[in-house]
Parts: structure tokens; C-alpha cells; sequence
């Protein structure tokens, strides 16, 4: 079940005021258009600087710089896989678990550049929008983005650059392309089974959650983990990025209604209710069990309703957002601090924790939780996503088979790359910190 | 001539600057240190992860005076630091056998 | 007058573009959706992490974390508490005074979320928007998020988390959401006065200036105030922040037109224009009585310029900007310096001094200098907001009758919440800084 | 050859889609309009806070506040100066060289405030846009503001604020403005000659480089350049000012389409693929040279990917941005490290060595990978600006006569301002930093 | 009484602090320091433009204690602070003539 | 052996560490601390709340040497840091009992 399908109706409307004559000529609207160039650069924003800053804020003073660099530096090389063959991957019809390769290095624009895109051509679940490909390919950029800069704070402070380029060139063409497909592609087999997964919960969260335990599994703890003392060294820089995170969601998940529609409202505000719900349970359950609501515990509060809220977004109303943020919030505190102790594994800025967590909880609340009239169409007017056991099985059906796929050929990618290139540096490397051992330069 | 090593709260260093002018102290030099001793810190958490503060910020003042001078100087940093709670700090006496004024070259008593 | 009013026409226009037919099934414009989620993105971008960087960078290093967090959490606690019952009570129609229940958690939604929201439906003075509902709430929380952070700003340094809590729902309910309905709200008896506040100088700077003002006179002054050195500890936050500010500040007053149209062009130029002029006036004027331009002055120029502009922003023209910023430059740098310093309160972080007395500023430029065609409608060709004694003789009645219920208002529950849960910390804790006290936290 | 001019199908479009009627009246288009906002706002995010970040991220500690104000307040005193007279000599008529003082003070809005935009006006080359002037003259202005902040970035740490102050003055009107009418405005000469600079290469980047380059030599070497430590204090803010200038830039060039269609679209999506292309490049180059992937390293490929990629972004595909990208990684990497330690200038934060080298990169590039049916019009369905050796000359042509112009014209006015207020602090004031002897303050 | 000055390496301190502790030792202050020596450190560039580093990152210990507890104390911190790789840093022993507990205005040996 | 304890401008650091290498000096520590004497320091303002600025960023310079070459490394430290205008700062001599090379257990002279 794509969002993309949601859009006929705007395509229709805006086709409709564009009026005929004006219709045959191109069907794109530029109030959509608008909305989806802005919610690209919020999306782009939320990992430069956003999650650089929010995940650079929670390590020692020695990494600072190489955590920075982890997050901008996805930003160049995934737009580049992106280009060469993850979108084509991901996003042209292929078969049910992969595209082809149609859209290598993205050709074929220079025909349809300026007409609307409709995703899934040829096929009869085909959905039309009203903006052009590019914008699509932009906006799909950002995700393929942000995915492997999330998953890679589970192993903060610990692994070689080189290591890094290698696995996530690897991980973005063969983990995140085929699940992006899977879910958003009308062709997917989840799209197809009926799984609903608005803006990402599934692919972005879960996916970068799993991924990012598996990493810190094979890759084991860092030099002094649990003896010396790891506090953050300014954390001031993660409420920065937290806030940009908060602030570039909006474009996350009301720009996943690809169109600038009361569905966009909707989306943003439930997203922004979810979102403070969960700060709120977190700091609260933190400042009940731990005497103080710690800033770290607000914004890790944020982020969880953020990412509990994303596959919900465009399928449920304001109470329920309020249901899931406090759910998120407290479960989500308990992942990051509860859980996390208890199995004694070292997800070093919570991937797992926090984007893992909260994907699955907001997942499968979506099952429960989504209201049918948000997603009627003129052949379904009680809706195509309603809660209810049946979609929440099709939830844990879809959620099961991410976690599995991912966490089985995360584990491979990451074998075969230790094996080539060395995942880790070593402990001296560690000590004196990846700024300067990795980076050979350090903060004043 | 004698180093006095003051460690003391930071928000007592302006007065404690203050009570050594009228003596006739010329300059003194200041660094942020970090203490342990008596005093207990707060405890912080981060992520579930507690770690508890032994370490407090005070500043470390040091001034070099003549011997004569030691006495009173030090009676008045004392004076000056004194909140009477729990780590207000210390003050050590330490011989110095030579000093020099980098701008003149002047030496020892001259030099302060 | 409320601004909203003022979108008639451009409702109007997209209507007539859809084309009848269309215009029956719905008239919301893709246009003006996409500006409006936009500046709704913008000005939350104010609060987090705008403002909260503004005042961090201004407060000495063991209270940034703290006053970061006073920001960020206010995001969080109001946008619930205005989803609860702020939003209703502030934008139904209610009586004059305050709205009533019917939209307590936002219910009605789930039916009216895809129509074009209407104003004070019901009421002859009714105002048709072309956006949905959903995405006006959304907008209007921001505003209700960032008076109450504004105004914690006079009190930096001293103020109990607990107590912030209480205090900012019951004073976000009791007198944000009435002052808003009063001027805002078509049935408003501001509104019905004729004052005019384009994007909220009444109802959110003088407002939140004068609320902090009783704050940081209820609670004293803060430990060695006026002794020892309390020197920013990083003010390139601040220049952060300010700097955000700034640019989210576009959304605050060109998303006020509540459409992509020329009336959002000129607020934004104008606001401009004043920001800049303001920058201008207040370095100038320290630097010819001080002796150097400081870069606290520059920035503090800038947001003084801003907050005049706002309730003029939809209804001058350049010149009159010009005007505007140059005026509130000057007056601010000395209701920062020689005003505070005469009377001899401690409002830590100017929110009195900047946003109480250049709110005031341009509260009442407005009524001199507001360009009459700027607002003309069909019935009132020569516009509804026309400056003039008339017109200035009512910003003149708004403003005193907003200083003087915040004041009071503010007044009786800053007792009721010190009685409850005692508003300051006591001077130890102060002195060990708000950072570690309040969250067991501290920069490295 | 303005890109204005690009402008008319999608003006069309509105038009058609308003229907005559509605047409006499009105020809905004509210997604263009809204789309423009954005973009205004992404501009001048670029400036403040991104270039003060960048900027200050790479001095010493005790300059950060100095050099975050030069960019802070350029953005205020452009803006009056651009209000005051600049815009009107930069896109009225007047002849090739320059416009005239029609729109002095912005006069004449109160009439043409709520109408579409036409530039050069009464010229038959006259092209119209769906959006109103204020938020061309606001778009325009914040490319003004951007271009002095830039061009200081080579003086750093030694210029004087009131030389600052007075230079960029003269400079903006006598320098700036007239190279964007030679460049945008369709009377230009350049325009005429049929150069082509979508979003700036030429009037922004080169323009900005060699002012720079040429004040550097003007004022002489920093204080122990050559033999004292200068690395930066905090590259932290350089990461987070590169990534909002990533960010931001996508409204300078998307924005540059002046509506939200498909050549927004596709200026957007060759934008991300030169920046990460630029930043792939000049890591692996330095990774090669110098043993370790800087993280300046890679912010500065981003922005030189960025500055190659603006003149040619509304004219290129997908795969041509590749070939930018790549090129102009490598040459800036050069640029900024063989060249200027060659010549033995220095520019201090590379001011000439990313943004003029890359401009210059840009501009040629353009000439040869432009691809038509990008700019096809009713008129010219083969495109108006096409890659080719006529296209590559005129751009050569362009790129020496703006070198030239701006080189001398800096000159000059370098030295007039230096007799008058004397352009640099003295060796005891460089020592102790500006901050602290400008600004009378510090970073704690 | 003698001041005992440790440089050694950041890592080490917590270790340090302990091994303190059994001796009695109460309190010590701390400081961040660079230090230049044998150990070399990496070269950082920016631009081109190559810094060698040849400050690296070292904690100061300063604590003082009485002239019978100074030998074992010397030791424990050797021992502690021990890697065996180069620049694990140096001990020196000052002597002190006089100390004072600012809060009490004890001394000496009662001022430790 | 003596430790010297230099205060000097930062500015001068480098040139006092290439001075002291040819006299065999192989390490030494240096720590930022900040001056307050007779060179004066800026005001700062901010929002019309003016302070003046009593302490100016200095250097402080610690080397241990043998006795005998104290003498010449006073007067190198001294002529290396010295620019002839106020503020250029101090050299205080001390006496050192006993000197530890962590990493070898060496000490005293072996320890340098
Ligand atoms: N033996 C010591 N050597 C060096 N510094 C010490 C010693 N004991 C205490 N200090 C310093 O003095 C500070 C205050 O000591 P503490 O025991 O906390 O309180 P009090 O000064 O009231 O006894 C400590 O934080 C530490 O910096
Ligand atoms: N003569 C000295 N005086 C003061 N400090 C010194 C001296 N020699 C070394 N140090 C300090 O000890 C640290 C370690 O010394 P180094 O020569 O690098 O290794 P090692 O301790 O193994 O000999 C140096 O970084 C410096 O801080
Ligand atoms: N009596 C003193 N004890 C300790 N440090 C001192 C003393 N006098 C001066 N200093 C240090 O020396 C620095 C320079 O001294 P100052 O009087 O400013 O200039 P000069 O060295 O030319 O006399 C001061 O900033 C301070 O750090």
C-alpha cells in the first residue's frame, strides 16, 4: 500500500482546475510542486546538519568531528548511488522485490523532465502525480540518505572511514533499495499484501534500527564501555540537531503526501502531536525513575514520537497521534536505557534503541489505529487503510520481514567488508579519538 | 619569595583578587581546575547511563610574593575564599628561589 | 481587524481559478497550502532551535543546557496544551472575550479535515481560507509555542523546571488563548474594535515581553546580579539563533497572509527591510555611545526590528518599515541598557526590553502608518486598515488593555505557582547553575 | 541571457490554468509565488546562519564573533543599500551597462504591488513572471547579501568593521549591481551577447572570489601566516554553516527557475548530484595527496561542487552535473591548496580558490554541457541556451569581462577606502583578536 | 608536607584517583594540560596548510600530602598511571612549607 | 633539578619550545591560564552591562631541568618570550626533590 497512490485525488483536482485544454498538456500542479522542493530541502536538512549535529552532541570531545563527517558525508556518497542505480532499483517496476535497471544513471529524464510522474507505469496500480520525476528522485534521495547515517550511531566512535564508504555503498543498493521497493513501489510485494507504511517507519526506521544493532553486535563495545566515563561532551549540539530533526520531519512526512492537500495538514499535524506526546512520557517516566528530566531525555523523547509517528502519519487523526507519542515516548526511554542495559550490547547513540524501537511501535499501531476516510478514494470510499486486525497482521507480517532480511544481510555485508577493509580501528586508534586518527584534524 | 597555590570556589576569585591589592600585589595568575576531596558532585545521567561527579570546578590562583609578604597574603585569600561550606579549598605555601620579568629582566623581588 | 479577514479575496481568486464546478467540492489552493506548511515549518524553526540558541548563547555556561531546554520543552508542553484546549479556546466563536469547548482535542476534524477552513463560521464576519484547518492550527501553535519561551527569557538562570511547566500551561491557557481570540478571532473584541496585528505584536511579543517582566519582578534578581561578571559563555549561539530567528521570521510574517499571494510578498519585504534598518540603528546607536559595535547589539537590533514590523508587516509599505526598524532599533538599545538599568529590575535576557518595548513600538506605528490600499476589499476599496488617528487611537486601546491584563493575570498565577511549587531555585543551586541542578547534566 | 526570460511557459501555464477571465486580472501563480518565499528564505539562510558559520569555523578563537558578525551584518546593510538604490540599478532598464533611478527606494510598488512581475518592462524582450516584484526584489536582494559576506572570507581576521562597513557599501552599488544587470536583466549586455548564468556563477561566485582575491593582496598576509599555528578553532561550525549552505542553495538555484516547475525540479537535482559529486572529489583527491580524508576537506568539495553547478543548474542533466561536480572538486582541491601556496597569497578562507576558481569552472562547463530543449520556447523549440563552442566563447567572454571589471573596480575602491578609514587593524589588535578590539567581547 | 605533581595521561586518571584513595589521600586537583616530549603526535591539516601537533593531550594531578605518605604515593601513582608505552608521563615532588583549609583554617597536616 | 615555571604570551610558545631544544630540554608542559597584573585588558559590554576585563589569556610553561642547566634556561625561556612590552610575563624557579619517569621507573635526572 503506497502513499503515492493516496495522491490521485490532488492529481485529479489539480488536473480538474487546470481544466482541460490545459490538462492534456501536463497535469502537474505548482502548489504540489512547491511543497515537495520544500519538503526535499527539510528532509536534506534533517541529516546535514540535523542528525550530524544530534549524533556529534552525544560522543566525547575526541569524535566530534568524525561523527559530523559520518552523517555529511552520507550525503554525497548515497546521492551518488542514489543517481548511478539505487533509484532505479528501488523505484521502476521490475518485480515484486526489486526494479530494474531502466533508470540507471537516471536516464530517460532528459525525455520526461517536464511531464508528471507516474510511478509504476504500464501497470494498472499505477499512480499519477502532480509534480515532475525529478522532484520525486529528489525527495526519494533524502531517504536513501538519512537511512545508513542513522543506522551508523550504533557503532559511534569506533569505525574506519574507508570501512564506512564500503558498507554503505553495498548496504544502500542491497538492503535499503529492495525494502524501499518492497513497501513504496506499487509492485512490491508489501505495497501488494497491503502493508501500510506512510513515510518510512518500515524502510527508513526499522531498517536503519536492525541494521545499526547488527553493526554494533559485530563490531563489540568501545574501549572502556561501561568503566570510563562517556558523557557527552556538548550537548548543546544535539539539541540543535534534534530541533532540525523536529523541524525537517514535517517535510518527512506531510512532503510523503506528495502533494500540498489537506493530507499534507493532516500528516504535519499529527506528526507535530506525536512528537510532543513523546517528550513529554519520556521526560516524565525519566524524571520519575531517575529523580531528574534530563535534556538529553526530551529530545530522545522527540525523536522516538518523531519516528513512531513517520508510517502513521498520513492514515490517522490527532487522538490517535496523541496514543502513539505516548507509547513511544515510554517505550522507546525504555530501549535506550532499560533494554540496552540488560542485554549489555553497546548501540552507542541509540540507533536500535530509539529508530528501531519506535519504527516497530509506530508500525504496528498504524494497524491498529488508521482511520479509513483519511485514504478514501472513489473505488474505496471507506478508505484503503483501515485499522483493524487485519492490517495489523499485514503490519507484523511486513515488519517481521524487514527485520529479518535486514539484520541477515547486514550481518553479511558487514562480514565481507571486515573482511576486505576492516570494520574497526584499533584500540590506541580509539583512544586518541577518529578526529584526528581518521580525519587528522581535531577541535580547538 | 614564596608561591602561594590557592585552590579555591570561582566565584570567590574576584574578591579574593580584590583582598590582595591593598597589599600591594601587583599580578597573579589564574588556571580552571578541577577538584576532588570532600565535597560531593551531583550525579548525572545520560541515556539510563549515571555517572557520578567527583570532580568539581574551583580555580587554582598562584602569586608570587616576598617572603614577608606570605603571611598576610595568605590570611587574606583565606579570608577572601571563606564561604565556611563544604570545599572552600586550600592554600599552599611554596618557596621560589628566583624570579624573573620577561619585559626588563628584572630578578627576584623586583620582578613581581 | 483581524488578519484572516484579509484572505477573502485571495479565497476569492481560488475559487475563481478552480472553476465553478470545482469551487462547490473544495477551495483549498495547493498554492497557498504549500506556503503556509512552510511557514508553519519556519516558525517552529524559530523556537527550536532559534530562540532556543538566542537565549542560550546569552547566559553563562553552567545554565545553557537548561535555558535550551526551556525552548525545546515548551514546544513540546504547549502544542498538547493547545491541542487540548488552547486551540479552542482562542479560535471558536465563543463570545468576545474567549472561544468555548466545541474543538477541545481538536474534535470535529475527522470530518471537516479536507474543506477549506472558514473563520468563525456562522458569524456574518466569517473569514473563508483557502487552506485546511488542520494546517491554520498547526500554524497557530507555533505562536502559542513561542510566547511562553519568549518570555521565560526575563527570569533566565533562577526559575525551577516544575514551576516552568505548571506555570506556562496555566498561563497558555488563561491569557495566551484569550488575548488571541480578542484580536485574532472575527469575533474578537479587538477585532470588532478595529486594532489591527498582522502576525501578532499585541497578542505575542508585548505580551510575552510584559508577562516576563513580572516574572523577573515576582522572582528578584539573579545572584550577583550587578557584581559579578556574567559575560555571555558563547555568544556565537546567539548569533545562531538570532540569525534563525530571522529567517523563520518570514514564515511568522508572511505566512500571517495566510496565502502565497502579493500580501505575503510585501510582509516579507517590509519585515525585511525593518530587521535590517533596526540592525542598522541599534549598532549605530552603541556604537557612537559605547564605543564599539558589538556583535550582541547587532543581533539584538535585528529581532527588535522584527518584533516591530510584526503587527505592521501585512499593512505598510517600505518606506514605512524604514521607519519602523529605525525607530525600535533605537528605543530597544535603550530599553535594554538605560531603561533596565534605571529601574534596576533584572530581566535577564531583555524580553521585556526587546520584545515588550518594540512590540509596543510597532504596535502603534501600525495606526500612523498602515497603507490603507494595501488592504482594500470589494465593500472597502480603500482598504480596512488604514492609518490615521482613528486607527492608531485603538492600537493605543489594544496595547493597554493587553499590558494591563497580562500584567495582572501573570501576576496572580506567578503567586498561585510559587505558593504550589515555588518558582526559584534556592542560591546554591543557582550558584552550582541549572544545567546539573535541575537535569544532571553539563557541558564538557 | 536571463533566465527570467525562462520564465514564460510556466507563466503561461498559470495563466491557461486561471482562465481569461480571471487572467486580465491577475497572472500570480500562488505554487509559484509560495515555491519563491521558500526560496527567498533558503538565500538568505545561506548567508545567515550558514556563511557566518562556515566562515567562523575556520578562524581562531579569537575572531569566531567577528567574522559571524561581517556575514550577520552584511545582511542588514546590503539590504538597505540594495532597498535604497541598488535593486533599481541593478533590474530597471536604464542601458546595457546599468539601470536607471526609477525604482529609488523601491518607489512605485504601492501601484504594481499586487501584479505579476514583468521584467524590462516596455523592451520587447520584457519577460514575465507568475509572481510579484516584492518577492523578486527580496529573492534578488538576498543574492546581494550574499556576495560581499562571501568575498570578506579572504580578508579574514584583519580587516577593520567600519573599513567593512564603507567598502562593501561603494562595492555592492558600484560593483555588484551593475554585473547583475550586464547578466540578468534583458537589456544586459551579457544577456544581449547571449552568456548565459542560470543562478549565478558569474555575478555571485567569480564576482565575489576576485574581490576577494584582490582585497587580500591589498591588505597583505594575516599576522604569522606562514609560520604560526592558524588551524581553526572550531570546524564544528564549519560542518553545520557548509550543510545549510547545501541546504540553502537549492533555493538559489531551484529558485532561480522562478516558479515551481519542472525546471525547478531538475536545477534541484543537478544541484545535489554536483555538490556530492564535488565533495566525493576533492576527498579522494586529498585522501590521495595528503594520507586522510579531511572533514574540511569534504565541506569544501560540497561547496565547490555547489558554486560550478549554479551557472549551469537550469541548464544541464543529471549526467552533466556528474562531470561538474567531479571537475570542480578536483580544480578547487588545487585551487585552494597547490595554486595558493604557489603564488604565496593569502586568501584566507579560500574565497577565491572555491568560489572564483569554481565560478569560473561553472561558467565554461556551462558553455559546453548545456542542453537544450532545457530552454525550448514556443520561439526557439530547439532550446535558447545550447551547449556548443558559440555558447562556450560567449560564456569566456562573459567570465573575462566580469574578472576584469570587478579586479580593477575592487582595486580602486580598496585604496580610496583604505585612505579614508584605513582597510586593516595593527599588528598588537591582530594579535589579541578581533573579537575582543572590534567588538569589545570574547568567546567564554 | 610535599605537593606531588603527576602528568600523565587522560585515560589514566580515574585509576589514578583510586589508587590514592586506600593511602588516605583525600583530595587532589586536577588540570588539562599539553605536553611536549618523546611521544610524537599526528600532524593535522587544514587546506594544505600541515600542522604537526607536538602538544598532545596530558592531565595534571596535584596533591599534596605529608612528607611519610609522599614516597608510597609516588609509587601508587607510577603504578597506575603505567602503560609502559612512551608518554606515559612524569611525577615530581615539591616540597611544601605551609598549607590551610580556607572553610576551618586548619593547618598543615589537619589541612590535607 | 629545578622546575621552571614560565608565564608568558601565547603567542611566544613556540619560540620559547625551539629555544629550550638545543639545551637538551626533551619535554615539557604547558597549560592556558589567564593574567591579571599590570598590562590592562579590554572592556567588554554587553547590553550596556560593561565589564572590564582584568584577566588576559597567558601561557604557563613548566619544565623540570637539571640544576645546572636552570641558569641557561631561565635566560633562554626569557629571551624567547620577550617582545619588550607590558604583560610579557614572569619566570619563577623551584626546587624539585625527586623526579619519576612513569613509562621506565626511572628518576630524578634519567626521569627528565
Ligand atoms: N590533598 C590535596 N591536594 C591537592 N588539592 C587538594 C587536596 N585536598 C583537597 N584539595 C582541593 O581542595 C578542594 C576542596 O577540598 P574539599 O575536601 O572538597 O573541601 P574542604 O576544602 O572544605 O576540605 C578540592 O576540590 C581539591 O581541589
Ligand atoms: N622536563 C619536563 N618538564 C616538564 N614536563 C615534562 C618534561 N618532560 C616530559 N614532560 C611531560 O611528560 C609527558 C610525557 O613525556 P614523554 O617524553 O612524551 O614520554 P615519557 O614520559 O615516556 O618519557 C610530556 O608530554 C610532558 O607533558
Ligand atoms: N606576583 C605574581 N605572581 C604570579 N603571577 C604573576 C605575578 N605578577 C604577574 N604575574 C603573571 O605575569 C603576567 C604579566 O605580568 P604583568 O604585570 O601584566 O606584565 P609584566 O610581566 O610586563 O610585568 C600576568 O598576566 C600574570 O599572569
Amino acid at each position: 500500500m503506497t502513499r503515492w497512490g493516496k495522491t490521485l485525488p490532488a492529481a485529479l483536482a489539480a488536473v480538474l482546475c487546470a481544466g482541460p485544454a490545459f490538462a492534456q498538456e501536463t497535469g502537474i500542479d505548482s502548489g504540489d510542486t512547491a511543497w515537495m522542493l520544500t519538503s526535499t530541502a527539510l528532509v536534506l536538512l534533517m541529516t546535514i546538519p540535523g542528525l550530524a549535529l544530534f549524533y556529534a552532541g552525544m560522543v566525547r570531545k575526541k569524535t566530534v568531528l568524525a561523527t559530523m563527517m559520518q552523517s555529511f558525508f552520507m550525503a554525497a556518497l548515497i546521492a551518488i548511488v542514489w543517481m548511478v542505480a539505487g533509484y532505479s532499483l528501488a523505484f521502476t517496476n521490475g518485480n515484486a522485490y526489486i526494479g530494474d535497471f531502466s533508470r540507471l544513471f537516471l536516464s530517460g529524464l532528459a525525455e520526461s523532465w517536464d511531464k508528471p510522474f507516474v510511478m509504476g507505469a504500464g501497470l494498472e496500480s499505477a499512480a499519477t502525480n502532480t509534480i515532475p520525476e525529478t522532484v520525486f528522485i529528489m525527495f526519494q534521495m533524502t531517504f536513501a540518505i538519512i537511512t545508513p547515517a542513522l543506522a551508523v550511531g550504533a557503532v559511534a566512535d569506533r569505525m574506519r572511514f574507508s570501512a564506512l564508504v564500503l558498507f554503505m555503498i553495498l548496504w544502500s543498493l542491497l538492503v535499503y533499495a529492495p525494502i524501499a521497493h518492497w513497501v513504496w513501489h506499487p509492485a512490491g510485494w508489501i505495497a501488494v499484501l497491503g502493508a501500510a507504511d506512510f513515510a518510512g517507519g518500515t524502510v527508513v526506521h526499522i531498517n536503519a534500527g536492525v541494521a545499526g544493532l547488527v553493526l554494533a553486535l559485530v563490531m563489540g563495545k568501545r574501549v572502556g564501555f561501561g568503566s570510563e566515563n562517556m558523557s557527552p561532551y556538548n550537548l548543546g549540539l544535539a539539541v540543535i540537531g534534534a530541533s532540525l530533526l523536529w523541524v525537517g520531519w514535517f517535510g518527512f512526512n506531510a512532503g510523503s503526501a506528495a502533494a500540498a492537500g489537506p493530507r499534507a495538514g493532516m500528516a504535519m499535524l499529527v506528526t507535530m502531536i506525536a512528537a510532543a506526546t513523546a517528550t513529554l512520557s519520556w521526560t516524565f517516566a525519566e524524571w520519575i525513575s531517575k529523580g531528574k528530566p534530563s535534556v538529553l531525555g526530551a529530545i530522545s523523547g522527540a525523536i522516538a514520537g518523531l519516528v513512531a509517528i513517520t508510517p502513521a502519519s498520513g492514515f490517522v487523526l490527532p487522538g490517535a497521534a496523541l496514543i502513539i507519542g505516548l507509547i513511544a515516548g515510554v517505550v522507546c526511554f525504555w530501549g535506550a536505557t532499560g533494554l540496552k542495559h540488560a542485554l549489555g550490547y553497546d548501540d552507542s547513540l541509540d540507533a536500535f534503541g530509539v529508530h528501531g524501537i519506535g519504527g516497530i511501535v509506530g508500525a504496528l499501531l498504524t494497524g491498529l489505529l488508521a482511520y479509513g476516510p483519511l485514504t478514501a478514494t472513489a473505488d474505496a470510499p471507506g478508505g484503503t487503510v483501515v485499522g483493524g486486525l487485519a492490517l495489523f497482521m499485514n503490519q507484523v507480517y511486513a515488519v517481521v520481514a524487514t527485520i529479518v532480511f535486514t539484520a541477515v544481510a547486514t550481518f553479511i555485508l558487514a562480514k565481507i567488508v571486515d573482511a576486505v577493509v576492516v570494520l574497526r580501528v584499533n584500540e590506541e586508534e580509539e583512544r586518541e579519538g577518529l578526529d584526528v586518527v581518521l580525519h587528522g584534524e581535531s577541535l580547538g | 619569595m614564596k608561591l602561594i597555590m590557592a585552590i579555591i570556589k570561582p566565584f570567590r576569585l574576584d574578591d579574593v583578587r580584590e583582598a590582595l591589592t591593598p597589599l600591594g600585589v601587583q599580578g597573579l595568575t589564574v588556571s580552571e581546575v578541577k577538584g576532588f576531596g570532600r565535597q560531593k558532585g551531583q550525579t548525572e545521567i545520560y541515556r539510563g547511563a549515571e555517572y557520578h561527579v567527583s570532580f568539581l570546578p574551583k580555580v587554582k590562583v598562584e602569586v608570587v610574593v616576598t617572603a614577608d609578604l606570605a603571611e598576610r597574603a595568605v590570611e587574606a585569600i583565606a579570608k577572601a575564599a571563606h564561604t565556611g561550606k563544604i570545599g572552600d579549598g586550600k592554600i599552599f605555601v611554596i618557596d621560589i628561589e628566583r624570579a624573573v620579568r620577561i619585559r626588563t629582566g628584572e630578578t627576584d623581588a623586583e620582578a613581581l
